[in-house]
């Protein structure tokens, strides 16, 4: 598709690749280098979308990030939304349409890759134009650890955009030159399309590096598709230019209106006429050399309209000199068009007001109300803005410690002095590292810029009407009328002005609007600029996509997950599993055809009646060494460990300074000066830090030890009245007698050379053995104990018949059948509360009131009367009531079901619960909401199998 | 002005005006029957009905920076009562009803939109926990059932219910009349009510001290001049703490950065609200079409309002992992908040050591939900000297006895 | 995202720190001769200040050591570290 | 039963895919070796040697001990690793030397696993998931580093210009292995370099 708006020759683009794309249904051609935006202005085509208010058509009003109009949706490749067809680099395939205001999500999951990056460095440059370059290659010259990024596809900044000459060349030349010296610094790490998106404290900044959206379909899979470089730097220079800034007057929002340096960037760098008829419209210089240039390049420029009383003398003559009309003193005051901008207004300027309006025909009407320093990041980093006046803009108002603003961004308007100023900032942040600046050359000599006047400071044309189609913020179609509204409706702040009228909260964030927000806010209230000032700049400073900050933490890499030495096995077996904080627990191993609760009976039955085997090596350890390991662990449990015996075990409780259970465990004394510490699955982690943070803030006089041996010691409970055999056939050595290994006893033994420690410990309330041995050989002596339980029927089970069996014993689960409110004496376990002890952690709470109240919740067991119902955990328990019925809300309750199973040994379900003042009630027949009806439940003991306790030696 | 308050706004939709007029801007009286300190959410609802209910016109309200400034300004704006414990359903639920006549109430187009919120289990102990929470729930009259996964499906197609995920979801608890409303609208509904009804709306005004006359306050020192009061409420939300070093008590909170964020304007895609507690986020869809989310609390005390960007990347791992749909979503812009946590994460509402100070702080993250709610009961407690039923349990004086509202554990998700 | 200096490890970014809350609040002598009151003080009481603040830190992800630090609650700044047996420091 | 009972490194399923990597990145799982945590105060325990090395009291440092490291974990903390006498006895010999000088010492063989990362992309990939700074002028041989990697928490040891070690809890080692092999994707892709 031929365009005859592309220029004959010039730009940075490669004429000799056409890329074919399709906007809005219908096929273009643009060129390698391209943006879909200049493709787009190429053939012609400015009109993107129409607005999300009014439905006005909106087109691109400028070459970069800042255009606050020109959004579309991509579909092809894969479905993104909301990206500026300025920022979208052209690629073969591209599929895109313009967006009226709402992007669409792809309905199928992205399957591209995203990752993060840290870097350290002395220097971060951040903008790659005059400025930044200069003082990125000042760092790199001194050798310092450089990091320079760049948001566009090439370094160049604003002289990509314009035919500035350096020492007399194309400044391209120059820019390549740095470039290539960059390259050649081994310490320089230099990244284009990546875009610092946020600065936060001492030195850190965000970056999202574009790696191969430019490559459209041919992007490699196994490259991450967006990169964020998480960037630590001991100082940071932010040389981000600036944004040129419109003048705000009616029908200022048709498309063909454009920001004088934008299209001046499409030409310069797209080789491309951003239309054939122009008028310029500005407050300021600059855009005469937008003037001259689409004039040099074919581009009949009706007028350059200039606010100013009197228009820069050398300008005049360049103007002159192309046959370029100048109207100084003027306006434009409004504009004609229905797609496209057609004609500009042009009046007068009389003490303010604009006179009688002259239609000037245009397809293209450039503005520039002058230009927004980019002080984004250093707004993020909370440097405060001072308005300068002479610039008409926002500067940054103070030095920050190890920020520095350079270039445009600083408010420096001109090549040799952005050039002077990177230099300077460069050298002071090398100073700022005590590290001496560099011996460099000379910098190129940029051609003398014209004696120019100073620019003037204007928000908006009067339109003589109410401003209702004078565009501040063109996405959200928020006008001067609205300003006005919000001033007139009392609002003061530009935080209220900007909520009432929703003008920066776009997609732009405001890059164009918010300033002239403000600017026209404070003349509608009579107060300077100063006293509005500006809303806070947020990070990011363009959108960041999801994936790219969810990066690789997603799929199986979203969240860690801890396995045990026998996990393989427990897979093997066709174990269901359960996540237990991160780790994958066996829940239940069923077999063909059973599903939970037929596999979790006989799991139940096999380990009562034969033996059974559980994968008990989650649960948390800690070796407790030291002459006072006995005195710390006195003052964390509640009950009495210094008289443990050596050799022997005991079960604790552990609770908070507020007198609640955190957790319980056994301890093993294994010497006078060393016990194993035994915590749930959960609390490991929390449990260990606890002790920590005792012995280190609050008795740092205690001589005792810590370690966590978690994943050291695999644990395996051998449980049931056969398990006695089990463990007496594999430790042939070991008298598993009750008289020589007595109930709550340790003893240490070896298998094949190897040390294993055997406990009688009991979680079932049956005979049972622990099996502690290194991880190392935790597979050998599982599938040992297997082998030689075979004979038995042993039955290897998960947690969901641990918690079944440990549950008709009454024994509770921290965390399942206590919530944090829940006292050692509410879960009946007073005995294990030392009276002896002075003192212990809780032990003052339990004084407390609260703790007083006979209706405290206590743990009892419920029976459902009618000997079938499950009742689900967590159901409510409200009083019996005789019609079966509830009453109306509120309706007091009573508790809670904590644990609740069918039970092979009693042959009916069961449960535990929380009940206010439980233990006075058993006996007691309550109800329980399931579903539509009343269960009646009959209160008992939390013991329901075994109370005497008759199993545990067998 | 108002418009159908039951469903999100349909694709593209602009935002309803705002009035043409909300409030003056004055100059501050030398004396105040009530001074209200602290000119968000609460500070405004207060004004509005102790005007309303109890014709109490005389009041100022104070706030240091812009109305509504703080964390009315900065949340997630989710709606719920489905809270545990009997006290906390009692408060959040009797809020909840005045949620439902509010738009008519300030005559304001507030968008509250009762579009259900979820909260997911991933884990056993979540299906208890939540199955705890919603047989409460029904048993205090708030509305809420347990839903499989599929129904999950069902009610918000777009979360991921496969069960090959890190943390398979396992079900919800659903609120069907729980939802989202916009908060500037919110908070300037009962502002432009209360100055309607007289009472001053002082901005720019910071309380730097108290004149006390032994337990009574009677002036408020502020950057604007001292103001005689004869009552003060403290609804300082974050800031409470500095308010009350002034007045030489302590109150038990922890000031900590909550960060929140947008995404661009989206087709509509989530038509629910869905929070979850083990992955660490909650998301609505807004009016416009924008994604609003918010994350975890930055661990460290912090009055900067900005927390820290890993709690942000790691929320959004949490959304792309739940919803697939939203790799492409682009994070647009990120704040923080101060939200003043209490040990029991349940408010701390009432008395203080002084007869004519009343508090109203700890709301954590639940504060914007309770607005109209705490705002009534505030004012009530003002113009009674004696605090609400539904307020009383909050009472700081349950730190020395024991008797917390713990929602901690069982409230599972704290948002 | 702080760089926060452990006494022992140097500067490590802020998500290898677990926040310990306001440092020198001491576990009191006798907490049963502590009336109510008293005793709902240490458990349930901490300074909140907005400005300089005297907390707790532990490396938990390096080496799991706790230390104190002065830091500024409005700017998040870090005034100084120091070891947990030490006083306050004095800062100008 | 006195057969020798086998051992079973966790990583093992993972063996493979380590070996497929091209050379730009290559891990490798570490051999079993006994490991033990000493604890001691360096004030009193300054004249102990371990297998001739001194507790090194430099932060993030470690020292060679025999054919093994050992490896400062915190100012009175070290990990003892190497091949020597079997992990109890080693336990015990060090009980003994560091009792006397209120110390203390755990055998955590088992506690850890150790994967061995190399290649000249070796630090672009810990650098995807790990904060601190990994400059071969900074994190040099002989230091070391209690840090995040990915998820997990790691003990990083600079053996070389390119070399490191990883010791991770061994409930991780699964995690870690992924994560390392995801991260290593598009520098030594064997399909990248078949």
């Amino acid at each position: 598709m031929s365009s005859s708006f592309r220029t004959p020759d010039g730009g940075r683009i490669d004429r000799s690749t056409t890329l074919e794309f399709v906007f809005d249904g219908q096929s273009y051609a643009g060129h390698a280098g391209d943006t879909l935006a200049s493709a787009l202005l190429a053939s012609g085509r400015h009109s993107i979308a129409t607005s999300v208010k009014l439905g006005r058509p909106r087109g691109i009003a400028a070459a970069w990030a800042e255009d606050p109009s020109g959004l579309v949706q991509i579909e092809e490749p894969f479905p993104e939304p909301m990206l500026l067809a300025t920022t979208v680099e052209l690629y073969d395939g591209l599929a895109a349409h313009g967006l009226p205001g709402q992007g669409r999500l792809a309905d199928v999951p992205d399957s591209a890759r995203y990752d993060a990056m840290h870097a350290h460095v002395d220097v971060l440059v951040v903008g790659a134009g005059p400025a930044g370059l200069a003082a990125a290659l000042t760092a790199a010259r001194a050798g310092a650890r450089v990091a320079l990024v760049d948001e566009q596809a090439e370094a160049g900044g604003a002289l990509l955009g314009s035919d500035d000459r350096l020492d007399g060349s194309p400044a391209a030349d120059w820019v390549a030159s740095a470039v290539v010296e960059l390259a050649a610094h081994p310490e320089v790490l230099h990244l284009q399309r990546t875009t610092a998106f946020g600065l936060y404290d001492d030195g850190f900044v965000l970056a999202l590096q574009r790696r191969t959206d430019h490559l459209g379909g041919a992007a490699p899979r196994h490259e991450a598709r967006q990169r964020v470089w998480r960037i630590r730097a001991r100082q940071i220079v932010v040389a981000a230019g600036a944004h040129e800034r419109p003048v705000v007057f009616a029908d200022n929002d048709r498309p063909g209106i454009m920001l004088a340096g934008g299209a001046r960037t499409f030409l310069h760098r797209y080789g491309v006429r951003a239309g054939s008829e122009a008028v310029v419209f500005t407050t300021n210089d600059s855009a005469y050399a937008a003037a001259v240039d689409l004039a040099d390049a074919g581009v009949r420029v009706a007028a350059v309209v200039d606010a100013r009383p009197e228009a820069p003398g050398h300008w005049l003559a360049a103007c002159a000199d192309r046959g370029i009309p100048v109207r100084s003193g003027s306006v434009v005051t409004g504009t004609d068009g229905d797609e496209r901008v057609a004609a500009a207004h042009v009046a007068p300027l009389a003490d303010g007001r604009p006179g009688d309006a002259e239609p000037i025909a245009c397809d293209l009407l450039l503005v520039s109300g002058g230009w927004n320093p980019a002080v984004h990041l250093f707004s993020q980093a909370r440097g405060t803005l001072r308005f300068d006046a002479a610039l008409g803009a926002f500067l940054p108002a103070e030095e920050l410690d190890g920020v520095a603003v350079a270039g445009s961004a600083a408010g420096v308007m001109d090549l040799a002095g952005c050039l002077a100023d990177g230099r300077r900032v460069g050298a002071a942040a090398l100073a700022a590292l005590a590290v001496g600046a560099p011996a460099e050359p000379a910098l190129p000599a940029a051609d003398d810029a014209p004696a120019g006047l100073g620019p003037m400071t204007l928000w908006r044309v009067p339109d003589g009407g109410d401003g209702s189609t004078s565009f501040v913020d063109l996405q959200r179609d928020a006008t001067v009328a609205d300003l006005a509204r919000a001033a007139g409706a009392g609002l003061r702040s530009m935080e209220h002005v900007k909520r009432f009228t929703t003008i920066g909260t776009a997609h732009d964030q405001g890059k164009t609007s918010g300033v002239l927000a403000s600017g026209i806010t404070a003349e509608l209230l009579g107060i300077p600029i100063q006293a509005t000032g500006t809303t806070t700049f947020r990070p990011p400073y363009t959108p960041v996509a999801f994936a790219a900050l969810a990066g690789r933490d997603r799929g199986r890499l979203f969240d860690p997950e801890r396995t045990t030495a026998v996990h393989d096995w427990h897979v093997a077996e066709g174990a269901v599993f359960e996540d237990v904080g991160q780790w994958k627990r066996p829940r239940y191993y069923p077999r063909a055809g059973e599903d939970m609760e037929a596999a979790v009976l006989r799991e139940c039955a096999a380990t009562r009646s034969g033996v059974g085997i559980l994968d008990g090596s989650t649960l948390g350890k800690i070796d407790v060494q030291g002459p006072d390991a006995a005195v710390l662990l006195d003052r964390l449990y509640t009950n009495l460990m210094s008289s443990l015996k050596v050799g022997s075990v005991r079960y604790g409780v552990m609770c908070g300074v507020d007198g609640m259970v955190i957790d319980d465990g056994t301890v093993l004394r294994l010497a006078e000066d060393r016990f194993l510490v035994l915590t749930t699955t959960g609390g490991a982690a929390k449990i260990l830090d606890w002790m920590e943070e005792w012995v280190q803030t609050e008795w740092p006089e205690l001589r005792v030890h810590l370690a966590s041996v978690t994943e050291q010691w695999s644990t395996f409970p051998v449980v049931g009245p056969r398990s006695r055999d089990v463990i007496g056939a594999v430790f042939g050595d070991v008298d598993v007698s009750n008289e020589a290994f007595p109930f709550m006893t340790w003893r240490d033994t070896t298998l094949g050379g190897v040390p294993v420690r055997l406990a009688r410990i009991s979680f079932s309330g049956e005979l049972a053995y622990e099996v502690y041995v290194s991880s190392w050989y935790a597979l050998a002596v599982w599938e040992r104990l297997v082998e030689a339980g075979r004979p038995h029927g042993i039955t290897p089970y998960g947690t969901e018949t641990m918690h079944v069996l440990r549950a008709e014993k009454g024994y509770p689960i921290i965390g399942q059948d206590t919530d944090g409110t829940v006292t050692p004496h509410d879960l009946g376990m007073a005995w294990a509360v030392s009276k002896k002890k002075p003192d212990f952690v809780g032990k003052r709470s339990f004084s407390r009131p609260a703790n007083q109240n006979p209706l405290r919740k206590q743990l009892v067991g419920l029976l459902p009367v009618d000997r079938e119902t499950v009742l689900p955990e967590g159901s409510q328990i409200v009083e019996f009531r005789d019609d079966g019925r509830l009453p109306a809300p509120p309706v007091p309750m009573l508790g809670h079901v904590t644990s609740s199973y069918r039970s092979a040994e009693l042959g009916r379900p069961f449960a535990l619960a929380l009940v206010k003042g439980g233990r006075a009630r058993i006996g007691d027949t309550v109800h329980v909401p399931v579903g539509g009806t009343l269960v009646p439940v009959e209160v008992t003991g939390s013991v329901l199998v075994d109370p005497e306790g008759a199993r545990r030696d067998g | 002005m108002t418009g159908d308050i039951t469903r999100p706004r349909t694709p593209g939709a602009d935002l309803p005006d705002h009035p043409d007029f909300l409030w003056r801007n004055p100059e501050p009286k030398k004396s105040y029957d009530v001074v209200i300190v602290g000119g968000g959410g609460h500070g405004l609802a207060t004004a509005h009905y102790l005007a309303k209910n109890h014709g109490i016109t005389n009041v100022a309200v104070l706030e240091k920076g812009w109305l509504a400034g703080g964390n009315m300004a900065r949340n997630t704006t989710i709606i719920r009562s489905n809270y545990l414990w009997d006290e906390s359903s009692a408060i959040y639920e009797h809020s909840l009803k005045l949620w439902e006549g509010l738009e008519e109430d300030l005559g304001y187009p507030i968008l509250f939109s009762q579009r259900g919120v979820l909260n997911l289990a991933h884990t056993l102990q979540d299906v208890r926990d939540s199955i705890r929470r919603v047989e409460a729930n029904k048993l205090n009259g708030v509305d809420a059932e347990w839903v499989e996964p599929d129904e999950v499906r069902k009610i918000c197609p777009i979360v991921n219910t496969s069960a090959d995920i890190r943390y398979p979801v396992m079900g919800a608890t659903y609120q069907p009349r729980a939802g989202i409303a916009k908060h500037d609208y919110v908070a300037w509904g009962f502002a432009r009510r209360a100055d309607e009804a007289g009472i001053d709306l002082i901005q720019d005004c910071e309380v730097t001290g108290f004149t006390t006359d032994g337990n009574r306050v009677t002036g408020v020192q502020t950057s604007r001049g001292t103001i005689a009061a004869g009552t003060v409420a403290l609804c300082a939300a974050g800031h409470t703490s500095v308010l009350t070093d002034m007045l030489g008590f302590r109150v038990p909170v922890q000031s900590h950065p909550l960060q929140a964020l947008v995404s661009e304007l989206l087709e509509p895609v989530h038509p629910t609200v869905v929070m979850s507690n083990a992955v660490h986020v909650y998301v609505s869809q807004a009016h416009k079409g924008e994604l609003v989310m918010g994350a975890g609390v930055d661990s460290y005390n912090g009055y900067g309002q900005r927390g820290a960007f890993h709690i942000i990347e790691r929320q959004m791992a949490a959304a792309v992992e739940l919803f697939p749909v939203f790799a492409r979503a682009h994070l647009l812009r990120t704040w923080g908040g101060i939200v003043d946590t209490s040990p029991d994460a349940s408010p701390i509402v009432g008395r203080t050591p002084y007869d004519n100070v009343y508090l109203n702080c700890g709301w954590g993250t639940g504060g914007f939900k309770a607005t109209p709610g705490i705002g009534d009961a505030m004012a009530h407690t003002i113009a009674h000297g004696e605090p609400h039923p539904y307020v009383a349990p909050f009472a700081l004086d349950r730190f020395v006895s024991g008797a917390l509202v713990d929602e901690h554990g069982a409230a599972a998700v704290a948002h | 995202m702080q760089l926060i200096e452990c006494p022992w490890c140097g500067p490590r970014e802020e998500v290898e720190f677990h926040y310990g809350g306001q440092a020198h609040v001491a576990y009191p002598e006798d907490p049963a001769a502590l009336d109510d009151e008293q005793w709902a003080h240490y458990v349930f009481y901490r300074d909140n200040p907005k400005g300089r603040f005297a907390e707790r830190w532990s490396h938990a992800a390096g080496c799991r050591r706790w230390f104190n630090a002065v830091r500024d609650t409005a700017t998040y700044r870090f005034e100084s570290v120091y070891h947990p047996d030490q006083p306050k420091p004095v800062i100008p | 039963m006195a057969e020798q009972l086998s051992r079973t490194h966790p990583l093992e399923a993972w063996l493979p895919a380590f070996a497929e990597l091209s050379g730009a990145v290559r891990i490798s799982a570490e051999p079993f070796v006994p490991m033990t945590v000493l604890r001691a105060d360096p004030a009193t325990a300054g004249d102990v040697r371990i297998r001739g090395a001194a507790l090194p009291t430099a932060p993030g440092s470690w020292a060679s001990a025999g054919a093994g490291w050992l490896i400062w974990l915190g100012p009175d903390e070290w990990l003892l690793t190497g091949p020597g006498a079997a992990p109890e006895a080693l336990e015990e010999e060090l009980r003994t030397l560091l009792r006397p000088v209120g110390g203390s010492a755990a055998d955590v063989s088992a506690q850890r696993i150790g994967i061995r990362l190399g290649g000249p992309r070796a630090r672009q990939v810990l650098a995807k998931g790990c904060s601190i700074d990994l400059h071969p002028r900074v994190f040099t041989p002989g230091q070391s580093a209690q840090t995040t990697l990915g998820q997990a928490g790691v003990l990083l040891l600079a053996l070389g210009e390119d070399e490191f070690a990883v010791l991770v809890r061994s409930s991780f080692g699964g995690y870690l292995a992924s994560w390392l092999l995801d991260a290593s994707l598009e520098y030594a892709a064997p399909a990248l370099t078949s």
